[in-house]
């Protein structure tokens, strides 16, 4: 400890959530005996702008040099107070906090052990923080370019939106034309207008763009770097292209679920097919006459009703088990829990197709929850008035598809609003399959080290107020490889991807993080073994000497456990903070 | 009906009638059968539907669509009050209560008419009213000093409905 | 011409405070204007978010903050628009802050003049389930955090007396001679995100909502279950504050229903498994139904999390659409007629909690805002957007976007908003930067 | 073991994963034993065997370190040098007379709370069977052990692939050499403390003689300690300052 | 106020006592009611059963008559009143079914042109000579007499075709209490007494009468009043039967609204008019000396 600590201790109430529980009057009292701390109160709500400002003022009247705020979670609130700090004149990383609300309030319900907890912890963060020192964020300049991955209608618009605003743009897709799963559709709800009526005009702006630079029938090989840098190798043609870009939008889409052969007999009885490949008859005009033409909604979607519901959070490595889901066995794999949540559309825009075409056509959705949201109600109700027949089916009993003479099929199945069984003979079924993450998603999630959601979609950020940002900075998601969107709402989630790829791209510089290792040069041999363990190529030996590139190197601290001299550090993660930590988690060690 | 009351599971296969809902949905007062989302406020809010569970409105639209027309135009109709509290309370004004006319108008088409209302009918044609007064009423009335009861035009009545044929459907020499 | 570029944000919302922050982040100069004292909008009010259980101020708090924070936003709350001509790149509008009479430089929000204030009058933040006073802070995370004379109800502006909160004001924020104050802003371009309206259940008289004590909507519920609420998270009886033993939800309750709103509201079947689930896990004795028509539980998580509500928490879902609530006028319990369509049982059901899952309907000022700024309205009074599928956040004047539920239940929730909130900044900037490339 | 006896965890939780978890438990209000105390690091992979063995010194009866699940962790293999390490660990303090049981390494991703507040529960009560842990019986064993695992030896051994040797011998080497270096500063602390002779040193360690006097040699070829006088037959030993 | 008086048949027929006192008391609140000549039947639901169009043509042949006469039709039977009303509307709004069923008139030389409107004999009531002026001519005020009343269900459903109207119940309710007397509210007010399918399902009307009669008991009423003759007949009679055959003793009398109108307006009742009921209405009588001793 260079200076003499002077340590602000404020506790908050959160309403009632802590102080319901926590005697927070006591907590402060107890912060007050603690050596160095010469401020100690609480607050209703310290994220409030009168505890920020709170803050901030004390910090100047009592000259304080360290804060501890006992809150919430630092996952959430660090950065706000961190603020704070800032405009008390504080260096932002002389801040800790103390959760004693998730770690503490929330689950204790016993208010005197919570008190005492509460205690400990505030305890551990003053410790911690009489080791703390200051700490800058180095400022990282950011290329004005982006990389859009995938050449479907989110990235057409991700890419054309970043164009238009001035930023060079490379946008990479795999297959040879652009246009992704939605050229496969003959028509889009709720206009009914053509596809390629979006579509193309897109197509042929992305392509003739001046800023654009698109590359066909290429595949990304690596990308390595980070946010404002980051350098991509691609495959085209079987030659490496390479290039720079400041930012990322990931719109690698979805793929259409196949029913493994055999399920609903498909692959097996002819007539068979799913919603996709009945849509593609229906644009190639091979629907001739009318038909009786029974949709079955959820075919593996929805299914299991008991899997057990994991809120977030698969990572990158359960990709592979995933991947397997998908690329394998799928004979034996049932399907995915989650609604696709465009599928009722869907079969309600080809049913309506169908019986504008031939109106003595019979058209019959068998659903189990008819989930036409927001004003496609109308649509819904559209349909029936084209004598659409709308027909449940319960989970427990999916309907059954067998031959029927004259080349015919047979759809049994129990309708629970009739209570009877009933049986449709009818030309052709249509299966309506989920979207579901598609491979390429996966495979570059792990690349790019971005989280899976329990499904395999990208994860973002936050599912509420991130939706669009993931993990690592500088990388958007755009379009269905987040999950299942109708075409409306990717394009709304692409413009909001290159909203905030912009911002970062705009603003030309970000601070970036300043937790990195450090090498103390006098105690390092250059022995290597910090290069060997860093997954970030962050360690480079020269001349005997290991140091650290910081752009690259983000923090986890793995080479300073390892390194046999004890020469390397992890800012603001130091053994001494630590140990301040360990030492006084059960009783009093402050010194 | 034959079976009991509450009894509902059978197997059908060939006896749907696909058409069925076309039919009714064509038939005056029977296109509310497009509109029905089988939401089953109306059964929630039947007078009828809680004295029995012979009547189900919601089930009736069900069983049009999937086309058990034999079900649908027996007596199971006839149950309906036409106090029209489903009409009033359906979110989505596919007017069960109106639909029930369209089914009792194909019922009546192919014979299925309770006696009670053939005599209604029947009456109609015979005097122009479906309630004529004894004559111990006649005579009451005129105790009372109420005006006489004038007998309808039964000539023009029947000329009106033979134009409609409604003679035809109960069956009326 | 302009150093930079400048948006006007109507709409204080979570929808209104993310366009606010993605342009004010982009380098636009931004005035965000919201009618009530505070920004937050609805998901201030709301106790958690789906499905992720989120504490919903908890997560919004912050985002609030920066907005008050940043150098490049000016908050103009309490404030209406008055007026708005011009187009793309030159639009001047006329903003009306009304009179706070507390002065936003000198209030440091420490509520002594509402503790003190002598008018009750019901809480709006707290769906009238609560108290404030004429002069009042609307929530406890409110920004800006400072108090507001309601006119109103003001002793002193209905009756010329009191005047108590002036004499206790120690830092001398009350100005009753404060006056109303027309701004014109010149901004490039234009955000609505004034949100939805609940639906007042009363018009379904069946249902007795303002008859019967123990119906109450949906946001009503939000209220009651939140630990900063007027009953500190329990769930209590409006008629005689006891803990029911069993609590109904009703869906599409004016929604999906061709006399009211004949769409589909997106949020109710969510937020209703959100609610019980809540329930059932404060209080795990209080038995739980949803009575729904088709549960709509689509998006990421959402299939999953119903799935969970019902195996977990044992929430009773029941698929039927009631027909009528009869109260028990001893007892006050409700008595629920309704028809189990899967089952085709027709019985009644007597709990002691209603809550019904109410439309979300247009906002009455989007009228206004149509007719001021020249946007259309499409047949249900939302702003209509100039393509459904291609441009879904442009509106029909150029430079006029949209974002959040006044574009209708597009998908309503919470993440689709910040999305196209962001998509709304991303089509401005574009179009401002074709402008000045033209 | 005492009534009443309440055990002390204390958890060292990566800021991606686990950490998260347990915010996760704290919002879905899963409700668990307020026995543990967290440490929040940004990696698992940032947790020093010293780290933990300290926490034994600080008070506490058991140490839970938690990560992102194999192959999720945020810096791609932070979490498989924590395993390595942990699971060496447990096997050395075995050999020193702590339960491995005391030591726990598991898996906690961002989504389950659940798992974190139920594992919370079933440590402390696993902890709470184990009693208290006996710090004053081994309170020198301890130090010493701190001593080895921070020594440049162990942390070479504990980190390097060592790939000439088959895997299972070679954890075996680094088991047993580790064990040595603890030994070695076993006796380190006693010449610390002053003055001392192979007997006496073997009464304090319970170390065999010929063991004491193979580690003394190295000692001293270190320079570390040295022969300063002789005694009743046996030499003084004395470190080199 | 002039009007062509659409009585119908079951009114003439069996509910004299109802036909009496309207004949009685509207023209004293200045309702002339000018009788139709050649009427028919209004065709209702019954008949609606058989067939829509045939429905339409017998309705509308009323209408006709009506228009020939220039006047708007107040109905008595709330039957009458909605299969008229319900025809009007159709024709008025649907110049296709219009034409259908002008043509089957043209027979007959008859067409429908839509130049009436049709109204109860409570909207009349309500509408152009309003509670306070009933109020007004009241002379016995039914103090301390608690009613139920049962305004049926198609005077007020379904809602769409009676838009516009304040809504039965209150309407009803209102004009009750005009005469001074308490409305009581009761279990299921608004449910259908049961009369449609007296004739078909027996069992069922009656349970639906019996519930109608113990929840306006429950509510402990004096009195319930009707405006409806099938109403009145399944209340009135319907609960002789239910007495007699399950030997319940009920005895809740039942009242044409106009007759309790006709007791508040100082007319007594006649014995004619009691013969008609077969719960005796005799307590209520004497309580407000509304019983006219026959000579």
């Amino acid at each position: 400890m260079k200076d003499e600590p002077r340590v602000g201790v404020f506790v908050c109430h959160c309403g009632t959530n802590i102080g319901g529980v926590v005697d927070v009057p006591e907590v402060v009292e107890y912060a007050k005996t603690l050596p160095y701390v010469v401020y100690a109160d609480r607050n209703l709500y310290t994220c409030s702008e009168e505890g920020l400002n709170n803050i901030r003022d004390t910090i100047k009247e009592y000259n304080l040099n360290r804060v501890v705020v006992a809150s919430c979670t630092p996952r959430t609130h660090e950065p706000l107070f961190r603020v704070a700090c800032q405009e008390g004149g504080l260096n932002p990383y002389l801040f800790e906090m103390a959760n004693i609300r998730e770690h503490c309030s929330w689950v204790h319900h016993d208010s005197k052990e919570a008190t005492e907890k509460a205690k400990d912890i505030v305890r551990m963060a003053v410790a911690r923080s009489l080791w703390l020192e200051p700490q800058e964020e180095p400022e990282l300049e950011i290329k004005d370019s982006s990389l859009v991955i995938g050449g479907g209608i989110s990235g057409l618009v991700a890419a054309i939106s970043l164009a238009d605003q001035g930023f060079k743009v490379y946008l990479v897709e795999k297959e040879a034309e652009l246009g992704g799963l939605v050229r496969q559709l003959y028509k889009l709800y709720p206009t009914l207008e053509d596809t390629s009526e979006i579509l193309n005009p897109h197509i042929e702006e992305a392509k003739n763009h001046r800023n654009i630079e698109v590359h066909t029938s290429t595949t990304i090989k690596d990308i390595e770097g980070y946010v404002g840098n980051f350098h991509v190798t691609a495959i085209k043609n079987k030659e490496q292209i390479e290039f720079d870009v400041g930012t990322i939008i990931v719109a690698t889409g979805a793929w259409n679920y196949h029913p493994p052969e055999g399920n609903f007999q498909y692959g097996v009885l002819d007539g068979v097919m799913t919603q996709l490949e009945l849509e593609e008859l229906l644009k190639e005009g091979k629907l001739e006459r009318p038909e009786i033409i029974v949709m079955i909604q959820c075919v593996g979607s929805r299914v299991g009703e008991i899997w057990s519901y994991e809120l977030v959070g698969l990572f990158h490595s359960q990709a592979t088990r995933l991947l397997s889901k998908i690329l394998g066995a799928r004979g034996s794999e049932e399907g995915w829990a989650y609604c696709s949540k465009i599928c009722c559309m869907n079969a309600i825009k080809n049913a309506i197709l169908i019986k504008e075409q031939f109106p003595e056509s019979e058209v019959t959705i068998l659903y189990q929850d008819l989930r036409t949201y927001k004003e496609y109600e109308d649509f819904y109700r559209r349909a029936r008035k084209l004598e659409v027949r709308f027909l449940k089916y319960i989970y427990e009993i999916p309907p059954e598809i067998s031959e029927a003479p004259g080349n015919k099929l047979r759809v049994s199945f129990y309708d629970p609003f009739a209570g009877e069984e009933m049986s449709i003979i009818c030309d052709k079924v249509a299966l309506s399959t989920p979207l579901i993450p598609s491979k390429d998603g996966i495979l570059l999630a792990k690349k790019l080290k971005i989280p899976l959601d329990q499904n395999g979609f990208l994860m973002e950020a936050h599912v509420k107020l991130r939706p669009i940002d993931t993990q690592i900075e500088g990388i958007f998601l755009a379009g269905t490889a987040a999950g299942p969107k109708d075409i409306s709402e990717s394009i709304v989630s692409a413009k909001a991807a290159a909203a905030r790829a912009s911002i970062l791209m705009g603003n030309k510089v970000i601070k970036t993080e300043a937790l990195t290792a450090v090498v103390n040069q006098d105690l390092c041999i250059g022995c290597g073994l910090c290069e060997e363990l860093c997954p970030y190529g962050a360690h480079i030996v020269k001349d005997g000497k290991s140091t650290v590139i910081e752009a690259l190197c983000k923090g986890c601290g793995v080479c300073v456990v390892a390194c046999p001299q004890k020469a390397i550090s992890a800012k603001h993660y130091t053994d001494d903070q630590i140990l301040a930590a360990v030492k006084n988690a059960f009783t009093e060690q402050l010194t | 009906m034959s079976k009991s009351e509450d009894t509902e599971s059978r197997t059908h296969d060939s006896s749907h009638d696909t058409k069925l809902m076309h039919i009714v949905a064509h038939t005056p007062r029977g296109k509310g059968i497009l509109d029905c989302i089988q939401c089953g406020r109306c059964t929630s809010s039947c007078p009828m539907a809680r004295q029995t569970s012979r009547y189900n409105p919601r089930r009736l639209m069900e069983m049009i669509t999937i086309g058990l027309k034999e079900e649908v135009l027996s007596n199971t109709p006839w149950y309906c009050l036409s106090c029209f509290t489903c009409v009033d309370k359906c979110p989505q004004g596919a007017d069960v209560g109106e639909v029930i006319f369209a089914i009792r108008n194909i019922a009546a088409r192919e014979g299925h008419i309770p006696p009670g209302i053939k005599a209604q009918g029947g009456n109609i044609i015979d005097t122009g009213k479906i309630s004529n007064p004894t004559k111990s009423i006649l005579k009451q009335r005129q105790e009372m000093g109420l005006p006489e009861i004038e007998p309808s035009d039964t000539e023009e009545l029947l000329k009106i409905l033979r134009k409609t044929g409604f003679d035809k459907i109960i069956g009326h020499k | 011409m302009k150093d930079s570029k400048s948006v006007l944000v109507v709409g204080g919302g979570i929808a209104g405070i993310q366009a606010s922050l993605d342009a004010a982040d982009r380098g636009f100069k931004v005035y965000l204007v919201e009618k009530t004292p505070s920004i937050g909008g609805r998901m201030a009010q709301l106790d958690k978010t789906f499905p992720t259980m989120d504490c919903s101020i908890c997560i919004l708090a912050p985002k609030m903050a920066e907005c008050y924070r940043h150098s490049n936003i000016t908050l103009l709350t309490y404030s209406e628009v008055q007026d708005a001509k011009g187009s793309i790149g030159n639009f001047e509008v006329a903003v009306l802050k009304k009179a706070r009479h507390v002065k936003e430089d000198k209030c440091v929000g420490c509520g002594i003049c509402t503790e003190k204030c002598p008018v009750k009058v019901p809480n709006e933040f707290e769906m009238g389930l609560a108290d404030r006073k004429a002069i009042y802070m609307p929530f406890p995370q409110a920004v800006p955090r400072l108090t507001t004379i309601d006119e109103e109800n003001c002793l002193f502006f209905q009756k010329g007396t009191c005047r108590v909160c002036e004499k206790l004001c120690e830092a001398g924020a009350i100005d009753f001679d404060e006056k109303p104050e027309e701004i014109v802003l010149n901004v490039d371009a234009i955000i609505l995100a004034t949100g939805f309206d609940v639906f007042n259940p009363k018009a379904i008289t069946a249902y007795g909502y303002g008859k019967y004590k123990n119906v109450i909507t949906a946001m009503e519920l939000e209220r009651l279950i939140c630990a900063s609420g007027p009953t500190d998270g329990y769930i209590l009886r409006p008629s005689d504050g006891k803990e029911p033993e069993s609590v109904v939800f009703i869906q599409c309750v004016g929604s999906r229903d061709q006399r009211y709103n004949p769409y589909c509201s997106s949020i109710c079947c969510k937020y209703a498994i959100k609610d019980a689930v809540l329930i059932r896990e404060h209080h795990p004795e209080i038995d739980t139904y949803v009575f729904y028509i088709d549960l709509r539980a689509f998006g990421k998580g959402f299939q999953e999390f119903a799935n969970r509500s019902k195996e977990e928490y044992g929430i009773n879902y029941i698929r039927s659409n009631p027909g009528e609530i009869r109260e028990d006028p001893i007892t006050q319990d409700l008595t629920i007629w309704y028809e189990d369509t899967l089952t085709r049982t027709i019985k009644p059901l007597t709990v002691g909690l209603v809550v019904l899952c109410t439309a979300s309907i247009p906002r009455p000022d989007n009228k206004k805002l149509s007719e001021l700024i020249g946007v259309e309205l499409d047949d249900l009074g939302f702003f209509r957007a100039s393509h459904d599928i291609d441009h879904p956040v442009d509106l029909t004047v150029p430079g006029v976007y949209g974002c959040g539920f006044c574009l209708g239940p597009r998908v309503g929730d919470i993440p689709h908003s910040v999305m196209q909130a962001g998509a709304a900044v991303a089509r401005m900037s574009e179009e401002l930067a074709g402008m000045e490339e033209a | 073991m005492s009534v009443g006896y309440e055990p002390k965890i204390l958890g060292f939780l990566c800021n991606w994963c686990s950490y998260a978890g347990a915010d996760l438990a704290g919002v879905s209000r899963f409700e668990y034993p307020p026995n543990a105390r967290v440490i929040r690091v940004m990696c698992s992979g940032r947790v020093d065997p010293v780290h933990i063995l300290e926490g034994f010194k600080s008070g506490a009866d058991g140490v839970l370190v938690t990560g992102c699940h194999p192959g999720d962790c945020h810096y791609v293999s932070g979490n498989f040098s924590t395993e390595r390490r942990v699971e060496i660990m447990k096997k050395v303090v075995n050999k020193i007379g702590i339960d491995p049981e005391r030591i726990r390494l598991e898996w906690v991703s961002a989504s389950e709370g659940r798992k974190y507040a139920e594992l919370v529960k079933e440590y402390t009560d696993s902890i709470r069977k184990l009693g208290p842990f006996p710090l004053n019986e081994i309170s020198d064993l301890l130090d010493a052990a701190i001593g080895a695992f921070g020594s440049e030896r162990v942390r070479w051994l504990m980190n390097k692939q060592l790939e000439e040797i088959e895997p299972e011998k070679a954890e075996n080497v680094i088991i047993t050499s580790i064990e040595r270096e603890i030994e070695r500063y076993q006796l380190f602390q006693i010449l610390e403390k002053g003055n001392s002779t192979v007997s006496e040193m073997a009464k304090q360690t319970n170390l065999p003689s010929d063991v004491i006097v193979q580690h003394l040699i190295a000692l001293m070829k270190q320079g570390t300690a040295a022969i300063t006088a002789e005694a009743e037959h046996e030499y003084i030993y004395t470190l080199s300052r | 106020m002039k009007y062509a008086f659409f009585i119908g048949c079951l009114v003439p027929a069996r509910e004299l006592s109802y036909e009496f006192a309207a004949r009685k008391i509207l023209p004293t609140l200045d309702v002339e009611l000018v009788d139709m000549h050649g009427a028919n039947c209004c065709a209702p639901f019954g008949i609606q059963s058989l067939d829509y169009i045939s429905w339409l043509a017998l309705a509308t042949r009323n209408l006709c008559i009506a228009e020939e006469m220039g006047l708007d039709i107040l109905a008595l039977c709330s039957d009458c009143y909605e299969s008229l009303l319900m025809t009007n509307t159709i024709l008025k709004e649907n110049s296709d079914i219009k034409g259908q069923v002008n043509e089957v008139l043209s027979e007959i030389g008859k067409e429908f042109k839509g130049e009436i409107e049709i109204k109860h004999m409570i909207d009349v009531l309500y509408e152009d000579v309003g509670p306070e002026k009933i109020k007004n001519a009241v002379v016995t005020p039914l103090t301390d007499l608690k009613v139920a009343t049962q305004p049926g269900c198609h005077l007020v459903r379904p809602k769409m075709l009676h838009f516009g109207s304040v809504g039965g119940y209150d309407e009803l309710d209102e004009l009750v209490r005009a005469t001074g007397a308490e409305v009581i509210d009761y279990d299921g007010k608004e449910i259908c007494c049961g009369g449609p399918i007296r004739d078909t399902f027996d069992k069922y009307s009656r349970s639906l009468i019996n519930q109608k009669i113990k929840a306006m008991k429950k509510a402990n009423v004096d009195c319930a009043v009707t405006i409806c003759p099938f109403c009145f007949l399944q209340l009135d009679l319907g609960q002789r039967e239910i007495q007699t055959r399950f030997k319940e003793e009920l005895n809740l009398p039942i009242f044409h609204f106009p007759e309790l109108l006709s007791i508040a307006l100082g007319f007594k009742l006649t014995d004619p008019q009691i013969r008609d009921h077969r719960i005796s209405i005799n307590h209520i009588l004497e309580k407000y000396n509304g019983y006219e001793v026959s000579s």
